[in-house]
């Protein structure tokens, strides 16, 4: 029995008695021995673990609030007014109670990605069993987050069991403490917070491996095969079947249908938001391309159902519209839930007889059906899409103003703006009508590119226009152009990729990894998107995206009518753009910054986080950018890059997480490290100068992610490519020199090789360092020393004793 | 005299605490006044050149340092307008700091004055600052900002410049 | 190895190694064929298991809302204005959202007990091992919620931590459909609200039987000692050690190391809320008299705080104020947290010398330590004590205005009213103020027992008053009187009790158990509870109280002197008052329902939940009531009691949890159920005609305890005294006849006895019925019939065919 | 004239929607002019003589049926009232449903007047008809209530019945 190992087995004398064996008490010290695996302080930390590293990060990077509110209304000795920070009649005060909100974001956030993950893992031990092995590709780290957080490194689909029960764990101590009466201090709120933004990656990362693993996703594919994109790629002619969210776990079994009856000419299969992503990469792993096609984000959600396409709706979970079945049911698109997050009240037909359901649903009699039975779903889904087409065209359903009829709705107009006022963007409504009424489309076709559809201006109304309506039929002629190609998820990056490119991301010699993630909503739709990434590539930068930004980036093309995608290579590399795929996916970019730690460094990660961010935040320069508008995940995914000392810039709607990380670069003090070779103190460059911050437009973000991607370990090659671009993005975008770039130089080399003597002039004339004109060295002026073996840590613990 | 302060609807509430709406006379005479003010551009100025030459017009005539946000500063190059880049959020942090020296490291400042921002933007900004510094905060945007100490209303494109030339001339 | 279970064992040949088998799969249908424990169908319900159940009863108790704010905040997309029930940007409407808020409380109030429970496993186990027996007294059914949810029968410590795993499984999926874009359909935030309450009974169970077993307290007893209560019973010359919070495992090692060191009469050890209840718990088996003293509930922290008596103040977790902290220390009494739900940014010193934290404490270098080794806890908390009494003593810390300088502190009020508009219960400050200017105290001092010294008037004040000190110092000599008597907490109800009093409970002559649970911050002090329990207790109910509410009911004395508690026996049964113990011995009471149904009617309980709940909701009058402004754990609490057919009554302030459950008695056709006889349909009487509501005041409440227990399965002498109860207490408290009591009554057995002819009478002038005066019998008129062998309930599959 | 609608300070808002301050001229009028009105009378009555006096004028007066809410109804006995009793939180879910017959069995009502109510607990309770019915809803108590309909300001005690006087005349 020497060979016992977690998993399961029988015993003769027990009959019908499976024992199941799910973990050996020092089992995982007993594989540390045999393989070598050193455990670091930290395994499966709790609360407070990494309190420390928590204190000593938020200690030059400040908890900033900005409230939505001064008031608390969490329990019944309230609501309490906090404005002036106030102590409300628990004692909590305004920046406790914001810090509290905050927390509660990213825990919920954390929560949507990990209750996503164990329900895909119930669904996929169901299938395929609790030891069926996990497989992500060329990697020896197949789950860099688990390892680092709780030293586990699984080798199963069982094993990502019992680390998903250490995540609920944290998630339900961390909701204790939203509890009036727990914490009382700001700070420890924040700590909280980051333990929230950690556990997250946790969990985006059993979810993604554990698909990837049994659906036969890419696998760390460098050339994944394109996906269409867009509303104007759906055949409306066709019966049209949309499935809106973020668990692909449902859908699999209607793609199977279709393909086993041969209906994928017969129908569309369009997907919106996550799930989409997620078809695309299903059974791409021997990269044929996918049938099923993506129409769009969340953002796309309330104009595709308006336009009356869809002849079924299924939904998921996670950033589903909350009136899908009202919006629906108007239209007479039957909803199929199949997600107990989701639910809409609808009678469960589970256990019911798939002839009986299709009965109700196309006689109107019921609006939709809650189906739980996904191999049910697989074959009434798309049997009721075709039934329905007929039905609905034979009903003659009409979706969408008459074009003709425009002008007279834009004559009810009365211009009293509070359509304007309820927009989020505040974009020019009256106006649009004003023009409108001219016989003017453009103005709202200028619109519906800003436009995220959300539906409060038609609330609004006095007049009770439908406001998005008027904005899609002004627009038809665009969006029939919408078209795009977008790269299907690749999962992680290999191991062999971070082990060419790690050395040149440590030494600044490629200037950063740019993430693009999170949500869309962006106000310019897709052009900023195309905009940053597009500068950043052609600056060699690493670009990443995931989620609904990788579909929006999809969406734009060059003159040559090519997107980023086919412009670029899908590597690891300097100028790569790599989609890892869709929301859960964020956890490969976090892995893949823990891969530069293991792989090119050699740390050891398991269970030993504060070390590794330690790591990360003085050495690699990666800055993460959720531009849009967005859910609570983005809080939670964002903190979880903090924590691991990765700094994200959100956009100007990103101010209402109402939490920012900011430091002061004025706070001389707050810019020192130990060297860990000696445990000398050392001055370090103020980059990143935010661990959490928001940019007002792209153009000024443009600087802020070339000088958030600096670093302490910098060769002074590296230094000078970086240092390059934060002076040209300045001064392409703002017009200006930045008045901090000499705070970056070290000595002569860092500056750029172009610019050298003009800048070197400058530095004497503006900043009185002394320069050596005949050799063109500085003599004195710059406040750092220029030592590229040095070892800059936050961590005293990590150095050797001098 | 043009009329700010009729419309002060907002979309939603951020607390009890309002921002008193104020009229572009008093508005300029309380900008001469403050000892120590700064004038905080945002981006939006650029998208109007009628609402950038105001802006530059109220930070001579008042002779105000101003904080350029966003990529505003690329309107202002040249235009004889002492002007810096910052970040609006990191600017908000430092205005919270009593030890903050300012963009002249000649000390914190008393009162600052918002102009060209986006509106849902700069109100969760200044709702930092109303709680957390003691501050004064004056909107003249083209939009009731509740989280100002001070504000305009909600007016039209062309009341504002009005507006901004009345408070021009109170300046 | 036939003999195999879950538990741990060694192997030789691996050396160091040992097994835990958590779990064997199949053991539960094992242990049911051999022991013939039956498993019901929903055996670790998921999220939608018990849908069913929970949409049949909101359809009868609808959902109301009373927000408390018609916007959103939570995510970036807004805030939106729902006002008017509009949508917001992501399309949930306000009605969907309030749900939503609710569900947040209810399980933020799950998760705070869950955690404690967690928090307090990990420590049992780790002091215990696994494999300590759980025994809580005289039954069979040691944990009646966890058998009744998961189908487990727990033996041991081991066996909880599974069920709790499960338990964060469900919050975890539950906060994850608070994120955006999840449920849309407010009656499935409802659903799930009730799933969060179902598993917060769980979590209280696992925490309470778990100390019960390790820490000695009553088992199930008749007769706990009785314990001090007050803020008068401290001996504040006393060096006073002051701890609060919820979770006892902190404070077990102070105790003991007093015992060891006979310090018991040196110093005071006092606690407020529920680690106070559980103090008195500690090592209470042998019903020995408790040395610790209760201080007070939460409503008392502020005070007992502002008074300076404590020396050392030690918190562990929930129901703490979050300003315990700065208000100590402003009076230099360090304070200790020692749970990382509550940390308040203090130093971690478990790792550092007592000596050293003793230095850093006394002389004020540190406010306060953070300390997790609880064996060092127990001596330094008692040591620091001793000395910081010294110390503050030569300091001359003076608390409290001097009674010479009250005058000239009310002469500085300006008299505007600001702290009355602050005062959550709206209490005359502004005339009390005139009143002591005048030299009249009387007013603060009646302010002083309706306050509830939550401070926010403080923070209105212009004039920077101290209002909470004024009352304070006002009230000295009232509250030196302030002492009581409370009954330790004795656990469950034991099988003999339940055993004996079952079949009065279901036939209805004992006419109902009252539950007061929850926290103070009664606006009338401790009286409106005592004159709850006293009328009810002589009227024959059964009375059990809990956390705050038990610590209340022993502050008020009858003529002579005594409490309740020792007014009335401690036993389930008609007329017994029983402590159940602290906020988690709130599941003892949904324990002593289930129990009713296994015991007395024989039901299988295990994951059964729905029959079980239907049963008692036809069949056991049963009513909670939490009178008290308060947290999100009443709302979890409550919420756990409704799913399982239990209506509870909240004070004015529950209003704020913004949710009721309230039915409408004019709709007739939702009054009726099966009969399982024969699956015919029955009428029932209109009661409980709510599952949560609130009353405006204790008299409105009298008349509503008793109708909330009239039940279907009343037997005619049952009815009879119900009714009589129902007709008595209206008249008494609202002066009137109530105006539905003909409803109840299905023959003139029904009727009570002392006025059977006068309401005959009335039946028949007002109401038309036909009575027969020669037999004195009802010939027409009743809705329902009489019929006791009728077996009501709302399941159609429990019926027998007919 | 009584003046009650000067000071309308809340402690904390509900939201954007807040109630129009209304003098007790105005309310009479309003009150009388109601097709198919009913006071909610609150148990703060029974602590006041005067109040409880001033109430059951009105509602004999202005024949109003009472529902009698919290144990008011006890004050009423015998008053010559139209009185039911019924619990707030009851009535105000009866009140949104269009089924609802009324206290009487002739309907829905179109417009509820509260007086005697506990201060936060009328708010709440209006929260839900503020936004889940189209009825009008006004406060004549003695604090300002931001979720009614139409509400008089923050008021001493005093003038309080000085305001449901000159209401009284008004009827």
């Amino acid at each position: 029995m020497s060979e016992l190992t977690t998993g399961s087995f029988s015993i003769d004398d027990l009959e019908n008695v499976q024992i199941t064996i799910n973990n050996i008490v020092g089992a995982i010290e007993k594989e540390a021995e045999s393989s070598d695996v050193e455990m670091g302080p930290t395994v499966k930390p709790g609360v407070s673990s990494l309190r420390d590293w928590d204190h000593n990060v938020l200690d030059r990077y400040n908890a900033v609030y900005t409230p939505m509110c001064d008031q608390c209304c969490y329990c019944t000795f309230g609501p309490c007014d906090l404005s002036g920070n106030k102590e409300g009649a628990c004692g909590i005060d305004l920046a406790g109670h914001n810090a509290r909100e905050f927390m509660l974001r990213v825990i919920t956030g954390a929560a949507a990605h990990s209750g996503h993950g164990r329900h895909l893992l119930h669904h996929l031990i169901g299938l395929y069993g609790k030891d069926h092995p996990l497989d992500v590709g060329a990697t020896n780290i197949i789950a860099p987050n688990v390892q680092l957080v709780t030293g586990v490194q699984p080798k199963t689909l069982g094993d990502l069991d019992d680390v998903l029960s250490y995540v609920e764990e944290q998630i339900t101590q961390l909701l204790a403490a939203v509890h009036m009466g727990q914490e009382g201090a700001a700070i420890d709120f924040e700590s909280k917070a980051l333990h929230g933004g950690m556990i997250d990656h946790v969990g985006m990362e059993i979810s993604d491996i554990a698909q990837i693993s049994c659906l036969e996703f890419p696998k760390a594919d460098e050339e994944p095969p394109l996906a269409d994109i867009g509303m104007g790629c759906i055949d409306s002619s066709k019966p049209t079947l949309i499935v809106i969210g973020h668990n692909v776990a449902a859908i699999t079994d209607i793609i199977d249908y279709m393909d086993e009856k041969g209906l994928n000419e017969t129908m569309e299969l369009g997907g919106l938001c996550c799930t989409a992503l997620d078809m695309t990469r299903y059974k791409a792993e021997d990269r044929t391309a996918p049938q099923a096609k993506i129409v769009g984000t969340l953002a796309k959600e309330l104009k595709t159902i308006r336009s009356g396409i869809p002849d079924v709706i299924v939904v998921d979970e996670q950033c589903i519209r909350a009136d899908v079945l009202e919006e629906a049911s108007r239209l007479m698109i039957p909803v199929i839930t199949t997600n107990d997050k989701v639910m809409y009240g609808l009678k469960d037909r589970s256990n019911d007889d798939i002839e009986d359901i299709i009965e109700d649903l196309t006689t109107g009699k019921e609006k939709g059906a809650l189906m739980f039975d996904y191999e049910k779903l697989g074959e009434l889904a798309p049997r009721l899409t075709i039934m329905m087409s007929e039905i609905r065209k034979q009903k003659g359903i009409k979706a969408l103003p008459e074009e003709g009829d425009l002008k007279a709705i834009a004559d009810t107009c009365v211009h009293c703006g509070a359509c304007e006022v309820a927009c989020p963007d505040s974009l020019p409504i009256s106006e649009a009508f004003t023009r409108l009424s001219e016989g003017d489309l453009t103005k709202f076709e200028w619109i519906h590119d800003k436009c995220i559809a959300c539906g409060r201006c038609e609330y609004a109304c006095p007049k009770d226009i439908d406001v998005v309506d008027v904005i899609e039929k002004c627009s038809q002629s665009l969006i029939s152009e919408e078209v795009g190609k977008v790269r299907a998820g690749r999962g992680p990056i290999s191991d062999p990729e971070i082990r060419e490119e790690g050395v040149n991301l440590v030494l600044g010699t490629t200037p950063g990894i740019v993430a693009l993630v999170g949500c869309s909503n962006y106000p310019d739709g897709t052009k900023d998107l195309y905009t940053i990434a597009d500068e950043m590539l052609r600056r060699n930068y690493i670009v990443v995206v995931s989620g609904c930004s990788a579909m929006d980036l999809g969406m734009y093309k060059n003159e040559d009518g090519l997107t980023l995608y086919e412009q670029y290579p899908s590597r690891f590399r300097s100028g790569g753009l790599m989609n890892t795929g869709s929301c859960v996916s964020n956890s490969h970019i976090t892995g893949a910054v823990i891969k530069v730690a293991a792989i090119f460094a050699q740390k050891n990660i398991s269970g030993n986080y504060e070390e590794i961010a330690d790591y990360t935040l003085n050495r690699v320069g990666a800055v993460g950018v959720a531009w849009g508008a967005y859910s609570q995940k983005a809080a939670s995914i964002g903190t979880g890059c903090n924590r691991l000392g990765v700094p994200v810039i959100l956009g100007p709607h990103g101010s209402k997480y109402r939490r920012a990380l900011i430091s002061k670069p004025y706070e001389e003090d707050k810019w020192n490290v130990f060297d860990a070779r000696d445990g000398s103190e050392m001055k370090i460059p103020a980059a990143p100068d935010y661990l959490l911050t928001t940019a007002e437009t792209v153009e000024e973000m443009m600087p802020m992610l070339a000088k958030s991607c600096i670093r302490p370990s910098d060769n002074n090659m590296g230094r000078m490519i970086k240092l390059t671009h934060y002076i040209e993005l300045t001064q392409k975008y703002l017009g200006v020199m930045p008045d901090d770039w000499h705070k970056f130089v070290r000595t002569e080399t860092d500056l750029p090789l172009a610019k050298r003597e003009d800048l070197l002039k400058i530095l004497e004339a503006e900043h009185g360092w002394e320069i050596d004109w005949k050799r063109k060295k500085i003599l004195s002026g710059p406040a750092m020393k220029s030592d590229v073996s040095a070892q800059p840590t936050n961590l005293k613990r990590l150095c050797k004793e001098a | 005299m043009v009329d700010v302060i009729k419309n002060t609807q907002m979309h939603c509430t951020y607390g009890c605490k309002t921002s008193k709406a104020v009229q572009p006379n008093v508005a300029g005479k309380m900008i001469s006044k403050a000892k120590r003010p700064l004038l905080i551009v945002g981006s939006q100025v650029l998208k109007d050149e009628e609402l950038l030459k105001r802006t530059i017009e109220i930070a001579k005539k008042a002779d105000l340092p101003v904080a350029a946000t966003g990529h505003s500063i690329s309107g202002m190059v040249d235009s004889g307008v002492n002007a810096k880049y910052i970040n609006v959020h990191s600017l908000a942090t430092y205005l919270c700091d009593p030890n903050w020296k300012g963009l002249d490291g000649e000390g914190q400042y008393d009162t600052v004055i918002m102009l060209g921002h986006i509106k849902y933007y700069v109100n969760q900004v200044l709702s930092g600052l109303k709680s957390f510094s003691n501050l004064k905060t004056i909107s003249i945007e083209r939009f009731y900002i509740q989280n100002a100490t001070m504000s305009f209303g909600n007016i039209t494109p062309e009341v504002h410049v009005e507006a901004l030339d009345e408070l021009i001339e109170n300046l």
